[in-house]
């Protein structure tokens, strides 16, 4: 771990309490996001990875809903420990978020600037007048053209890629240490998602903030992320640098994802390979590794216990799997 | 742009709704009608000090909307403001005789024809003008072309001026309910200056002027009309009795409240809003235990059972007689009243109270409950199942109703086929007037002062056209001393028994409470007599 | 602990529970089964729906008492004329304002007539009329709100006159009828519903423009079906949830507006016992004869409260994203 | 903006034109007249026949309408045969107490459901959620006319507290205004209540929903802050069609609570007029009820355009 860790997660269970009892999407979830880091979070959907996102700011309704255990280690704090009133210091202010869908995450009948200037107001003793200004300035730094005219209009006036600059800024309104990225580009055009992106990307050269990146897209993790964590049904299977992934990845599971992704200069003819069947539900999970039912290579002993997140000798990889040293020589047999 | 835009708007939308809030609620207060006496100073004059620690406002209130208050149209409720603000040549004491009222005294002519009324001089109108013969004249011929009653009684005959406080009446035969035609309460004979008859309309005179103790102030439509007292008022020295005599005004200002619903009058009376009101069975309990309330019970209307003579089935007397037959008038009027202490039998058109016009004549054929011989009748007259429609509305308090379903009830149970036809007022009306829409309508009745004013013996209600009957009816009207009065009076109602036009049910009570801070109330047939009256703090 | 939202539908719990619901059939690819065996899992689908609905019917406090209640008005609805066998009409003076005893369960009314009779030939007749004018209104409203929805043009004209009828007071219309075609139960149900149908229009009018939007119409226009047939195969179905739930509202509204005509003399003819006339005969005797009030009124509570009941418990079960309220143990 | 009024109330002619053609059918239905009414059975058939003349009434009915439509386009709603005055000052004069009334009732209502609704809807499932589901039954069960029997024997007979009934105008002060529409603006204000207060709550429940609010959520807002500065300014649409429609039932349909309180309001102007038949005022009440409906449905959608930015008046 180069970086200076600033956010460790270690066995996160988040449970949610539904009519046919309880289910937990984050089931044992360790990983570390180091300062300036970005790290990627990948899966297919239902995996948890945004469930874990949301988890570290306790976005869950706890009267209702859900319950935590385990540690969220920020700086010296646990952020599962802290009170309802000191949680509401950390968001928006040490650890922001944004969301997907840009059209539906900003409130549709307040302007751009009183938005921002919300957030502003809510964690610094500031002005109405000077929180306008920096409102405008916030914007300016997110590529957002004539960013004056742009603060007083409202959200419906504004296109899809404008409105994600427009969370960004929101979220970097009090300068966080860590910004949760949930699919922030998933709903955008590819030129559009190229251009956040990169703004994501200069904001953490430029800011040293860290970004934690959840997306199920491997291609905007190549691109952006230093490292990456592989999640699979609420679980970590591999997690280590993304060149070590990329080039030699460990776990059945990111081999079949690898795979899937179709490459330019893949052979067209053949049919694109593809994980086979889908993510059970969460109340039949499997016994044994959660992966077996889906696994070319699983045998009794992973359907008979789970096997332990570890690092494998000789590499900088975790992994969760009992033959992960051998897979990569069984896939070179074939 | 977009916030100013916002703001544009709220604001004229925050001005409108102001200046139509304003703009109704402020002129909500002006007096609606005009009718402020001219001469009369508006409000009376500085109000002399009370006399001991006497109240200067007493509320009133009154059971149903007053469509017009020109006392030659008033009828039921409006006739309790009229009476106390016009009056008549004569007036009803407590036993219903006519008593001089404006007219001094009167001569008759030797054949009983023509009459001479000598009017008192110096009374003034509400508005100072002296009345004279003119005025009296006035009035009385426009009164005389309103009223139905009054057309059958006085037939074309013309009020004439003799001098300027001398009037005299030509009759074509001598007839002896002319003074009770004059007091009668209902389309009262009232006088008003000329003028303001000469300048009314067919929907009355717009200006209330009269000679009463009270003088019309506003009268806000179906909310309340306020009465002052008229401070040169010259009263009769008589002693007061019914709705005659001398008449001293203590309070101030009278202001009669148009409360339709009977639970809200009550509760209001319970609460001290009021000192006098109507009475329900129902409320009777609660004011009984109060030990400064008086309740009791005076004369009400009676019902009368009234065939439609021109239906197929009534216009044959012999089912008239078979509904006669039928009736049991105790679970009638138990129905209709739901106490047995108020109602009691009476076989004669008139009260016993009005001992000049009442009878025992005919009385066997009353309350016979006797269904056999009702449906042997019936057999006789060949009834096979022709539905009777039954007239009647809910409203005017409901007791039309009420009695309507105890005869449906009745007649069911010898086998008559009924159709209860229930309509509100306005319809009811029209129905009535209507041969052909009804068969049998049970009403009540406010009890007129003579057998002529009988609505039911005339033609226009229920069609009576007997010859018989109009002339013992015409006979009635001409006798002169009591003994030829009793005669005639006793063969028109047994005749009437015979005919029957209408059957005889009974007589209502009605009650009421008053607080003992409330004295010298009189009510003649329920109608107040606020003269005299002395509300103390 | 924040304690404020409910966000029970969090994304990744949708996805998980959607995955849960298909998950029966989708075990092997589809080509690879026999017609029985995807008969088999159909069926099987069919009836786990079914229950899964019924568990939560039951789970919906408001629907299943409300459908009791409903159950019970009904029963005493048909069988009025059996339960005392005593005729509503018949009066007895002699009996008259008798209280509740052993003769007369619920006491008499001021012309000796039975209450209990009367409070249940009233309930009969009340939710008779409900009946009537809720089901005659949603019929008649769905037709014009379908039509006022699709087409252009006509939506216009309908809607002022819908406004039209909307503004116009029910008092008038009542009284109006009542005089002019004679007072009769009939006349008095034409006039409700009347004054229900712009209410139940508007609604359908609504979900009808909504639906339209919907690329499955466009799609329907594409494949060439006619405007009936999408009108009423497909923008009909959106329709009918909120109009079964507005359709319980009026059902209940219906009989409180009719006590209020009664109370005006426009209601129900007399002497046929409706709860409006019996309240409005109770009046008059409320301090002594309190039970002329009492019942009538407790009646017309439990039919009321039964629709309302019923129809929020119905609005839950049939709106789409129904709040899947977790119970936090 | 101007124009779209303009366009608005243009739009209400048709509407109020068919209306008055309607409202004259009915008359010409309801048998029974007025003049018969006014002058009572004891009159002679000849001065009720005098009195129909001097009304018109014989004249055919086309020509009537006619006349009657000549006059009010010029803004003269002919005058009352009862109320002894012009249709447009009887109107006036039973406006404001109308409009008091409704305007108390609709803030009683207001009072009452917003903070409930909103409660209920943050706490759901809680105390203040059971709270709301009772209170909006019974809210609906109860009608108004029976609440106003008992409130009346408590506040007005039993404690003295406030006048059994009347109306006194705003002019006579306003604690005396008020002392009178208190109760009757109870009666009516509870029921528009509980419907209202299950707007609020299901419109909250909705708006809960939406992604925004895990995004205010997510910058540290409180409860307080997201209930109101989000949840409920997104609510306003569903809640202002509410009051606006209840604002509209209240000035055409307390007709009843008028009578029990003897409110001289349009209610027990209708009714009466109705019941003596006098023509003019029945026209001129259901076409200003009508007029006065589609204001409130137009300040309601101008509203719209305050509260929520994306609707545009086109």
């Amino acid at each position: 771990m180069t970086a200076e860790p600033l956010l460790q997660i270690r066995e996160l269970k988040t449970y949610f309490h539904t009519e046919r009892g309880r289910v937990s999407p984050v089931d044992g979830v360790s990983l570390e996001v180091g300062k300036g880091e970005i790290v990627g979070i990948v899966g297919e959907s239902g995996c948890g990875k945004s469930a874990t996102a949301q988890s570290v700011l306790r976005l869950f309704d706890e009267k209702r809903l859900a319950s935590y255990e385990g540690e969220i280690r920020y700086g010296e704090r646990d952020l599962l420990r802290l009170t309802p009133k000191q949680m509401r210091s950390v968001r928006g202010n040490e650890i922001s978020m944004i969301f997907q869908d840009p059209l539906s995450s900003l409130n549709p009948v307040h302007t751009i600037g009183d938005q921002i200037v919300e957030t502003l107001r809510l964690h610094q003793s500031i002005g109405r007048r000077e929180a306008a200004k920096k409102a405008v300035e916030l914007l300016r730094l997110t590529g957002i053209p004539a960013p004056e005219r742009r603060a007083r209009e409202y959200p419906h006036q504004l296109s899809g890629g404008m409105r994600q600059r427009v969370m960004i800024a929101i979220a970097l309104a009090c300068q966080p240490q860590l910004l949760i990225a949930d699919e922030p580009t998933t709903a955008l055009d590819v030129t559009i998602q190229a251009q956040i992106l990169e703004l994501i990307q200069d904001l953490n050269r430029r800011l040293g903030m860290s970004v934690m990146l959840i997306t199920h897209d491997l291609g905007v993790v190549a691109e952006t992320c230093s490292r990456v964590v592989v999640m699979y049904l609420g679980q970590v299977v591999e997690s280590g640098s993304v060149r070590d992934l990329f080039r030699k990845p460990l776990h059945p599971y990111t081999i079949g994802l690898m795979r899937s992704v179709p490459r330019l200069d893949g052979d067209r003819q053949r049919e694109l390979p593809a994980v086979p069947g889908s993510v059970p539900p969460l109340h039949q999970i499997p016994s044994g590794c959660r992966f077996a039912p889906r696994c070319p290579y699983a045998d009794d002993k992973c359907r008979s216990s789970q096997p332990e997140l570890a690092a494998l000798p000789g590499t900088d990889t975790q992994v969760r799997c009992w033959h992960a040293g051998r897979i990569a020589g069984w896939e070179a047999a074939q | 742009m977009n916030k100013f835009y916002r703001h544009s708007v709220l604001s004229l939308l925050i001005v409108a709704l102001f200046a139509v809030y304003g703009c109704s609620s402020d002129n909500g207060s002006n007096g609606a009608a005009s009718g402020t006496s001219s001469g009369a100073s508006g409000a009376s004059q500085a109000a002399e000090p009370a006399a001991d620690n006497l109240a200067t406002e007493l509320r009133f209130p009154l059971a149903q909307q007053v469509p017009t208050l020109d006392p030659h149209l008033a009828l039921n409720t409006n006739v309790y403001v009229t009476l106390n603000i016009f009056e008549g040549l004569f007036a009803f004491d407590e036993n219903f005789n006519p008593v001089p009222m404006l007219a001094e005294s009167y001569d008759l002519s030797e054949d009983g024809k023509t009459y001479t009324f000598h009017l008192r001089q110096g009374v003034k109108f509400h508005n100072g003008k002296e009345m004279k013969a003119e005025d009296v004249v006035a009035s009385l011929n426009r009164w005389k072309t309103l009223t139905g009653r009054a057309q059958a009684s006085l037939g074309d005959s013309e009020f004439t001026i003799k001098d300027d406080y001398t009037v005299e009446l030509a009759l074509a035969e001598p007839r002896n309910d002319i003074l009770s035609q004059l007091s009668h309460v209902l389309n009262n004979a009232a006088i008003l200056p000329k003028e303001v008859v000469e300048a009314a309309g067919a929907d009355g005179v717009t200006e209330y002027i009269g000679t009463g103790p009270f003088k019309f102030v506003e009268w806000k439509q179906d909310q309340y009309v306020h009465l002052a007292k008229f401070d040169d008022y010259r009263s009769v020295d008589a002693a007061p009795s019914g709705l005659s005599g001398k008449k001293e005004v203590f309070l101030q200002d009278v202001i009669f409240d148009i409360v339709p619903d009977s639970a809200t009058r009550f509760a209001s009376f319970l609460a001290g809003t009021y000192d006098y009101v109507d009475l329900t069975l129902d409320n009777l309990p609660q004011v009984q235990g109060l030990s400064d309330v008086t309740v009791d019970k005076i004369l009400g209307s009676d019902i009368n059972l009234v065939f439609n003579k021109k239906s197929p089935l009534f216009s044959n007397v012999k089912y008239r007689e078979a509904v006669a037959a039928v009736l049991d008038d105790d679970e009638i009027l138990l129905g209709t009243v739901s106490s047995p202490d108020l109602y009691r039998l009476n076989p004669s058109y008139m009260y016993p109270e009005n001992t000049t016009w009442y009878s025992e004549a005919g009385q066997d054929n009353y309350n016979q409950k006797n269904p056999d011989k009702a449906k042997q009748l019936l057999q006789e007259a060949g009834y096979n199942g022709e539905e009777v429609t039954l007239l009647t509305t809910k409203e005017l308090g409901g007791s039309f109703y009420n009695a309507t379903i105890v005869v449906q009830k009745e007649l069911e149970a010898i086998g008559v086929k009924t159709k209860l036809d229930i309509t509100d007022f306005a319809t009811l009306l029209k129905k009535r007037a209507d041969p052909n829409a009804w068969d049998i309508y049970v009403g009540l009745f406010t009890m007129p002062s003579t057998p002529s004013q009988l609505l039911y013996l005339n033609p226009t209600y229920g069609f009576a056209d007997d010859a018989k009957l109009a002339e013992l009816n015409k006979a009635l009207t001409a006798a002169v001393t009591p003994e030829e009065i009793k005669a005639a009076n006793d063969a028109l109602q047994q005749y009437e028994w015979e005919y029957l036009a209408a059957v005889k049910i009974g007589d209502t009570y009605s009650q009421r409470a008053t607080r003992s801070k409330l004295t010298g109330l009189v009510t003649l047939a329920g109608y107040p007599n606020l003269a005299n009256v002395k509300l103390s703090k | 602990m924040t304690s404020l939202t409910s966000l029970d539908s969090a994304t990744s719990l949708d996805a998980a529970e959607d995955a849960a619901e298909n998950s029966a059939d989708s075990i092997t690819t589809a080509d690879e089964r026999s017609p029985a065996e995807l008969a088999a899992g159909r069926l099987r689908l069919r009836r786990e729906n079914r229950r899964l609905f019924v568990r939560r019917f039951l789970a919906n406090k408001s629907a299943v008492i409300g459908s009791a209640l409903l159950l019970l008005v009904a029963v005493v609805s048909l069988l009025a004329p059996w339960l005392t066998g005593r005729d509503p009409y018949a009066l007895e003076v002699a009996d008259r304002l008798k209280p509740p005893g052993a003769e007369y369960p619920l006491g008499t009314d001021n012309f000796g007539r039975d209450l209990l009779t009367r409070v249940l030939y009233g309930t009969r007749m009340s939710a008779e009329i409900g009946f009537v004018v809720a089901l005659s209104s949603s019929l008649l409203g769905l037709v014009v709100g379908l039509y006022a929805g699709y087409v252009k043009w006509l939506d216009q004209i309908l809607m002022r006159v819908m406004d039209g009828l909307f503004a116009f007071p029910a008092i008038l219309l009542a009284i109006a009828m009542m005089a002019a075609l004679g007072p009769s139960v009939g006349n008095l149900m034409i006039c409700l519903t009347i004054v229900f149908v712009p209410s139940i229009a508007r609604l359908v009018r609504s979900s009808t423009l909504v639906a339209k939007e919907q690329t499955y119409v466009e799609a329907m226009h594409a494949l060439g079906a006619s405007h009936n047939r999408i009108v009423w195969k497909h923008l009909m179905p959106a329709a009918l949830s909120p109009l079964i739930v507005q359709g319980s509202f009026v059902f209940a509204e219906a009989i409180i507006v009719e006590a209020a005509l009664s109370f005006l003399g426009a209601g129900i003819p007399a002497p046929t016992p409706s709860l409006g006339n019996l309240l409005s005969d109770g009046k008059l005797f409320i301090y002594n004869s309190s039970w002329m009030t009492i019942f009538p009124g407790l009646a017309l509570v439990v039919v009321v409260l039964a629709m309302n009941l019923f129809g929020d418990g119905l609005r839950d079960l049939l709106d789409p994203h129904a709040r899947r309220a977790g119970k936090k143990r | 903006m101007a124009f779209y009024i303009a366009r608005r109330l243009l739009a209400t002619i048709p509407v109020l034109f068919v209306l008055s053609v309607i409202v004259f059918l009915i008359i010409y239905l309801i048998p029974g007249d007025p003049a018969a009414v006014m002058l009572g059975d004891g009159a002679s058939p000849e001065t009720i026949e005098a009195l129909r003349e001097q009304m018109g009434l014989n004249l055919p009915l086309l020509q009537q309408y006619g006349r009657w439509i000549g006059h009010a386009l010029q803004g003269n709603l002919g005058d009352s045969l009862f109320m002894r005055q012009s249709v447009r000052a009887a109107l006036a004069e039973h406006l404001g107490p109308t409009l008091s009334l409704a305007v108390l009732a609709e803030l009683i209502a207001v009072v009452i459901a917003l903070p409930l609704g909103i409660r209920a809807a943050s706490r759901r499932g809680e105390a203040a959620d059971k709270a709301l589901t009772g209170f909006s039954l019974f809210g609906i069960t109860v009608p108004g006319f029976v609440l106003s029997m008992f409130t009346v024997l408590l506040f007005s007979v039993q404690l003295k507290w406030l006048p059994v009934s009347g109306y006194k105008p705003l002019s006579a002060g306003l604690w005396t205004h008020l002392q009178y529409l208190i109760l009757p603006a109870l009666s009516l204000g509870i029921v528009q209540a509980a419907l209202l207060a299950r707007v609020v709550r299901s419109s909250m429940l909705d708006v809960l929903n939406e992604s925004f609010v895990k995004t205010a959520l997510a910058k540290g807002v409180g409860e307080r802050g997201i209930v109101y500065r989000h949840v409920l300014h997104n609510s306003w649409l569903p809640i202002l069609t509410v009051v606006g429609g209840s604002f509209g039932t209240l000035i055409a349909g307390a007709a009843v609570i008028e009578s029990i309180f003897n409110i001289p309001g349009m209610g027990q102007l209708l009714v009466n007029s109705v019941q003596r038949r006098d023509y003019s005022v029945i026209q001129g009440v259901v076409l200003f009820v009508a007029f006065a409906y589609v204001l409130v449905n137009l300040v309601v959608d101008l509203l719209y355009a305050i509260v929520d930015p994306r609707v545009r008046l086109q």
